[in-house]
């Protein structure tokens, strides 16, 4: 019998993975990557629940996020094409001048 | 007809449209643009209270009052705000008297202002004062009403310094302003006073619950008295009156504004709108009565002195504002708003009149190209100007005669009425009543004083000498004033008495002859003694004014306003100036920089620790904030265990 | 369950086997349509009238030399190809190729499924089929593959937006997002007259979508050698071969479902078996058509192909959505 | 069973694509990992009965945004990134911090009675397109009209973004 819980610890730990990955990588587009795997354990996490608790809000939020995933990643990518222009290097590392 | 007055909010917002158009219109708009859509605003407005004026007049006297809710404003338990508005006679006669002079003013400003760089902002200004003067006066609640009066306020502010660019202007504006805030601090104190009594702004719920006497006589009595602050102020009545001598400041127009229409009469109107309050608080009644006939007669008193053309009006409008005062506060509010009405025609008439005289001064002063520094509202360099300016002289001439009450004039009759409905009370009354008559024989003498000197004789200056008429924009209005001033008075005259049935039906006007012999009377002995001195005959060359060798230091104390500004300063602005020269010299540097300063170092100093965290790197504020969602999950686990 | 499992392994084997020997034989039409529309003879050597001549390339190409080059991301370069096809024959798994018929005593359509998302499934597959070329073009670590594969990738999201709003007209007018109601819908008219400007600009760009002339910019020999394929050879050549001709049949019977009424055709109620008939002369049809235009047009230049796509089609696409929706709520 | 033997095995792949996607060297190899995780992922959302979503969630996540990256990975050449970093301590918090994120989260839900309850029956038209449409332009309709404006701001942004300031002019 799948239950929500086997849904909810998967999707905890794609978004720990995702997490870890976010603060492990340095190439800023797997970085990137590693937001959208956080975005889509999260949607999980909310399909399912929509599914257990039999309402569609679940679904219609995973809709939104898409949508401003979409957004967001286009823009995201523009301002690292737009950075790599100038700093050659997607190394998140070496974008670091708003240093304190 | 019941669905016009839904509309009569229209009344407020036709000027309300036209400051917003011209508000939003851009700088290029042609100034006669900007003149017409300002006027037609004002006309409209005009308009529109005549239709709601007509669909009241065709109801029967006992059904003459409709309430208009418009909006919510706000609800913060247990305060109901509502906007609404109350249409009665007494609110229609004066939304008629507000709109018909205003919209006179705003045309003869077309005229007055051209040429004006700012004049946009002038039309802006006087659009908005008059939206806020009929939101003062529709308004069926205390709260409304009080909005009216701060923007009424406001609006005389931004006016009066309309010329900001010399610092006298903008000094007599503030003047203005912080003058009215005095009585408007008792006026809020008034205000919240009375919510608290009665738990309502509105008028309709208080009149019942004074009227049953729900409530008592002592609250009542202080609530009168706050209001009564607030009416000194606005109306210009002893203490609070010195703002408005220096309000001549602003452009001619707005002064006839404020003395005619928007600005003083909303004191007035205030007594007569709550009156039933005041009918509960006797002693109150009284104070408003003498303080009224005092400044009545005490304003009389300096106008003789004065040789600013405008300051005498100045002078002239108070002393005409404690007569109204002083009806109001004796309960005959059908006497005070009846020559709160007249007084509005012959005294924006005479306003006018001054600003037609002293627009042509400044014309013929400037043509030659004299250098020499020039003041064209100084009497003493005017006279002769009869032959020079007859259509201003003869329409002048109308307003001085009705000011100081010669029948059949408009002043005559509605002065003649409060002194008849002062008369049969008794006590304290009685003392007005002497004192209003020695007012009034004042009134006739200082305007026989200042006709003589504009108009009579020969040139005492340069301009003088070479001052023409002014353009018809200018002069149809004071026509139109004149015409007013005559035959104002008429409409409440003995036998048709019309104002009186339409405002107080139950007190129909009386009529006194031995009255009117001795008001009469005494009027033609003011203007008789003013003559005596001041025809050119007696007047000879090279004497400033021929009625200081006869009073000697007390004319010199009538010129300075008998020390009042002066007497106020020392009591007041001079030791409130040295309290805030201490705040600024000792608590500002020491306490209130210092902790400021302290804590700004003090950041400075935590900042430069604690910005090492900010790293630059984006992943290890993503750790911290890993770390932070790590911390908060175990501590709601833990909260939760 | 099970029955069910077995009844759509049946169906897909049968499919798959239906577009391996389709493939094989569209070549070979192909070869000779375009023979003689250039008044050649075409290919005649392999048994009568050239109809082994399939094989024979099949043998050709099986026996050739399987390079993998040096400095290529080896999985990825055997993968592409695989990553290519599947999207082409997994649309299939909507269309419907007949009306409901007993077959054997046993009640069936003739779809492999009926999913109430269908047309989102075709736009889904048709948004994920850019990977294979993408990644073949990057995977071989050649300046002209790359290319070659990036214009592919830029050139089939350019024209996925037309061609996706071409098909929210049609669903739009039909009112449903099931593809077997789409074809339905049409009992009373196919959508090819109702949408004419959609059916024109689906056309458009399923001609840019699958690479067919005047849109095979992609393996433009003049200016880049073959583009994508510049690496491959073999069996993985032939993959991607298929991978062209199955797309071009799935396009086929994707514009017959939703602009020909797909199935349906008179006495089709009475003899359900034609519907099958009627389809493959439609899809037939359609593939003489792309034939026809590839052998008459020339190939358009890049930059007017970027043009096209998107100052001409998507506004055109858009426009068409927009005046149906108004049009639909207006009926509605 | 069944059901639980095929959650098993699709939650395997989507861990194991997660893990190799974070893992693996190349970003192109990452991309393509994290597109058969959204796939697989997908799967799930048909499981759940959720098929618009999931339909949506191939076209929009495998079929624009995931080429989007490759695109982008491509054009840059940022296969393989190199140079320093100064956070060499910071891989090993990082795991750890994971760790924990994972494990405490795994014990909630464990411990929570609620979410081991099975499936209630599920009203049929859950997530069907027409129910999920219409929910979208009735009750959702400003979240949704919110949402085309933000696409529309990030199209602009976009445009503004990648515009080379260098041909700027020409």
């Amino acid at each position: 019998m799948v239950t929500l819980t086997h849904y909810l610890a998967l999707s905890a730990i794609l978004f720990g993975i995702g997490a870890v990955g976010f603060l492990v990588r340095r190439n800023a587009l797997i970085v990137f990557m590693c937001v959208e795997l956080m975005l889509n354990a999260a949607g999980l996490a909310f399909v399912a629940a929509s599914r257990y608790r039999g309402l569609l809000e679940g679904q219609l939020t995973v809709f939104f996020v898409l949508t401003v995933a979409a957004a967001e990643v286009a823009v995201g990518l523009a301002l690292m094409v737009a950075i790599f222009r100038t700093k050659k290097t997607t190394n998140v590392d070496e974008l670091s001048s708003l240093r304190g | 007809m019941g669905a016009l007055f839904e509309w009569s909010w229209l009344i407020i917002a036709f000027p309300l449209l036209g400051f917003l158009i011209n508000l939003i219109s851009t700088g290029q708009t042609r100034e006669r643009t900007v003149g017409v859509v300002a006027s037609m605003a004002a006309a409209a407005s005009f308009g529109m209270s005549v239709l709601v004026f007509a669909a009241l007049l065709a109801r029967p006297p006992e059904a003459r009052l409709v309430e208009v809710s418009l909006y919510r404003w706000a609800i913060v338990p247990p305060l109901t705000a509502e906007v609404g508005l109350r249409i009665d006679p007494l609110s229609t006669a004066m939304a008629l008297i507000v709109t018909l002079v205003g919209t006179l003013i705003h045309v003869y400003s077309i005229g007055y202002m051209a040429g004006d760089p700012h004049i946009r902002r002038f039309f802006m200004f006087l659009n908005l004062f008059l939206a806020s003067m009929l939101l003062l006066v529709l308004a069926d609640n205390f709260l409304v009403l009080f909005v009216g009066w701060e923007l009424v306020g406001l609006c005389s502010y931004l006016l009066i310094g309309f010329w900001f660019e010399v610092p006298y202007n903008a000094w007599a504006g503030r003047k203005a302003f912080i003058v009215n805030r005095i009585g408007d601090f008792g006026f809020t104190l008034g205000l919240l006073l009375l919510f608290w009594t009665f738990g309502t702004f509105r008028y309709g719920p208080i009149f019942e619950a004074v009227e049953h006497r729900a409530v008592e006589a002592g609250v009542v009595t202080l609530i009168t008295l706050l209001l009564f602050a607030g009416v000194t102020g606005k109306s210009a009545q002893i203490p609070l009156y010195v703002w408005l001598p220096d309000a001549m400041a602003g452009p001619t127009p707005v002064s006839a504004l404020i003395h005619a229409a928007t600005m003083v009469t909303a004191g007035v109107y205030l007594i007569a709108r709550a009156h039933p309050l005041f009918a509960m608080a006797p002693f109150v009644q009284g104070v408003v009565t003498l303080i009224g006939a005092v400044t009545a007669l005490w304003a009389a008193l300096i106008a003789v002195g004065q040789f600013d053309i405008k300051r005498v009006l100045a002078f002239s409008t108070i002393s005409q504002l404690g007569y109204m005062v002083a009806a109001a506060g004796a309960g005959a509010v059908g006497a005070a708003i009846f020559h709160l009405g007249t007084h509005a025609f012959f005294k924006a008439l005479l306003f006018l009149g001054a600003g037609s005289v002293i627009h042509a001064l400044e014309h013929a002063h400037r043509h030659p190209g004299d250098p020499s520094p020039f003041d064209p509202n100084d009497m003493r360099r005017m006279g002769g100007l009869a032959q020079r300016m007859p259509l201003t002289f003869w329409t002048y001439g109308i307003g001085a005669a009705a000011l100081a009450g010669l029948p059949p004039l408009a002043g005559f009759w509605s002065k003649d009425e409060i002194l008849i409905s002062l008369r049969g009370i008794g006590g304290w009354a009685t003392l007005a009543y002497g004192l209003l008559l020695g007012a009034a024989f004042l009134t006739a003498f200082y305007m026989t004083r200042q006709v003589g000197m504009v108009f009579a004789g020969s040139p005492r200056s340069h301009a003088a000498a070479h001052a023409h008429e002014s353009p018809a924009v200018m002069t149809v209005p004071l026509g139109i004033f004149a015409f007013f001033s005559v035959v104002a008075g008429w409409i409440n005259a003995p036998g048709l008495g019309a104002l009186s049935a339409w405002l107080e039906p139950e007190h129909p006007p009386v009529f006194h002859p031995e009255q009117a012999l001795l008001a009469t009377l005494i009027a033609l002995a003011g203007i008789g003694a003013a003559w005596a001195i001041y025809r050119p005959q007696a007047w000879p060359e090279g004497v400033e004014d021929p009625l200081r060798p006869v009073l000697r230091g007390f004319f010199t104390a009538l010129t300075r306003k008998l020390y009042v500004d002066e007497l106020y300063d020392f009591l007041f602005v001079r030791p409130f100036e040295k309290v805030a020269r201490g705040v600024a010299e000792v608590v500002e540097p020491y306490g209130i920089d210092g902790a400021v300063n302290g804590l700004a170092r003090l950041v400075q100093s935590a900042a430069g620790r604690v910005r090492r965290w900010s790293s630059g790197y984006v992943r290890q504020y993503g750790l911290s904030v890993l770390i932070g969602a790590v911390l908060l999950m175990f501590y709601i686990l833990w909260m939760l265990r | 369950m099970v029955p069910f499992l077995v009844e759509a392994i049946i169906k897909s084997a049968i499919l798959v086997l239906l577009l391996l020997t389709g493939f094989a034989y569209l070549t070979l039409a192909e070869r000779k349509l375009v023979a003689d529309f250039q008044a050649r003879i075409g290919p005649n050597r392999a048994g009568p009238y050239g109809l082994l001549q399939p094989l024979a390339d099949a043998v050709k190409l099986f026996f050739k030399e399987d390079f993998i080059p040096e400095y290529a991301d080896r999985a990825l370069f055997v993968l592409a190809p695989l990553i290519t096809l599947i999207p082409a024959i997994l649309i299939f798994a909507v269309i419907p190729f007949g009306p409901e018929l007993t077959l054997f005593g046993y009640r069936t359509r003739l779809q492999l499924t009926d999913v109430n998302v269908g047309v989102l499934y075709i736009v889904a597959i048709t948004s994920i089929s850019v990977y294979g070329i993408t990644l073949a073009g990057w995977a071989s670590n050649n300046k002209y593959a790359l290319l070659g594969g990036i214009r592919a990738s830029a050139q089939m999201i350019s024209y996925e937006l037309a061609m996706g709003l071409a098909i929210v007209s049609v669903v739009l007018t039909t009112g449903t997002l099931q593809v077997s109601g789409i074809v339905e819908a049409q009992r009373n008219g196919w959508l090819l007259f109702l949408q004419p400007l959609a059916a024109i600009i689906f056309f458009i760009t399923g001609l840019a979508e699958i690479k067919r002339a005047p849109f095979d910019l992609v393996e433009a020999e003049q200016e880049l050698t073959a583009g994508y394929l510049t690496e491959y050879s073999s069996m993985k050549f032939a993959l991607f071969f298929m991978a062209e001709y199955v797309k071009m049949i799935g396009f086929s019977a994707l514009m017959t479902t939703f602009f020909l009424g797909g199935y349906l055709g008179p006495f089709v109620d009475h003899y359900p078996a034609l519907g099958v008939v009627y389809f493959t002369l439609k899809v037939a049809l359609l593939i003489f058509l792309m034939i026809w235009i590839r052998a008459t047009l020339p190939r358009i230049r890049y930059d007017q192909l970027m043009a096209l796509g998107w100052k001409v089609l998507l506004p055109l696409s858009l426009a068409n959505v927009m005046g149906t929706a108004v049009v639909v709520a207006l009926t509605a | 069973m069944g059901e639980l033997i095929v959650f098993y095995l699709l939650a395997g792949i989507a861990i194991a694509t997660a893990l190799a996607m974070v893992i693996t060297r190349n970003a192109v190899h990452s991309a393509l990992f994290l597109v058969l995780n959204l796939v697989v992922v997908a799967v799930f959302y048909l499981l759940l009965g959720a098929p618009f979503v999931a339909m949506v969630q191939i076209a929009v996540y495998a079929g624009a945004v995931m080429v989007l990256f490759l695109f982008v990975i491509m054009m840059l050449g940022a296969e393989r990134v190199g140079g320093a970093t100064g956070l060499r301590w910071q891989a090993p918090l990082a795991g750890a911090m994971g760790a924990a994120l994972i494990g405490g989260a795994l014990f909630a839900f464990l411990q929570t009675p609620a979410g081991l309850a099975p499936a209630g029956s599920l009203p049929a038209p859950l997530g069907d397109p027409a129910t999920i449409g219409e929910r979208l332009l009735t009750t959702y309709v400003l979240p949704f009209e919110i949402t085309s404006i933000l696409l529309l701001i990030a199209m602009v942004g976009v445009v503004v973004l990648a515009r080379d300031s260098r041909s700027e002019g020409k």
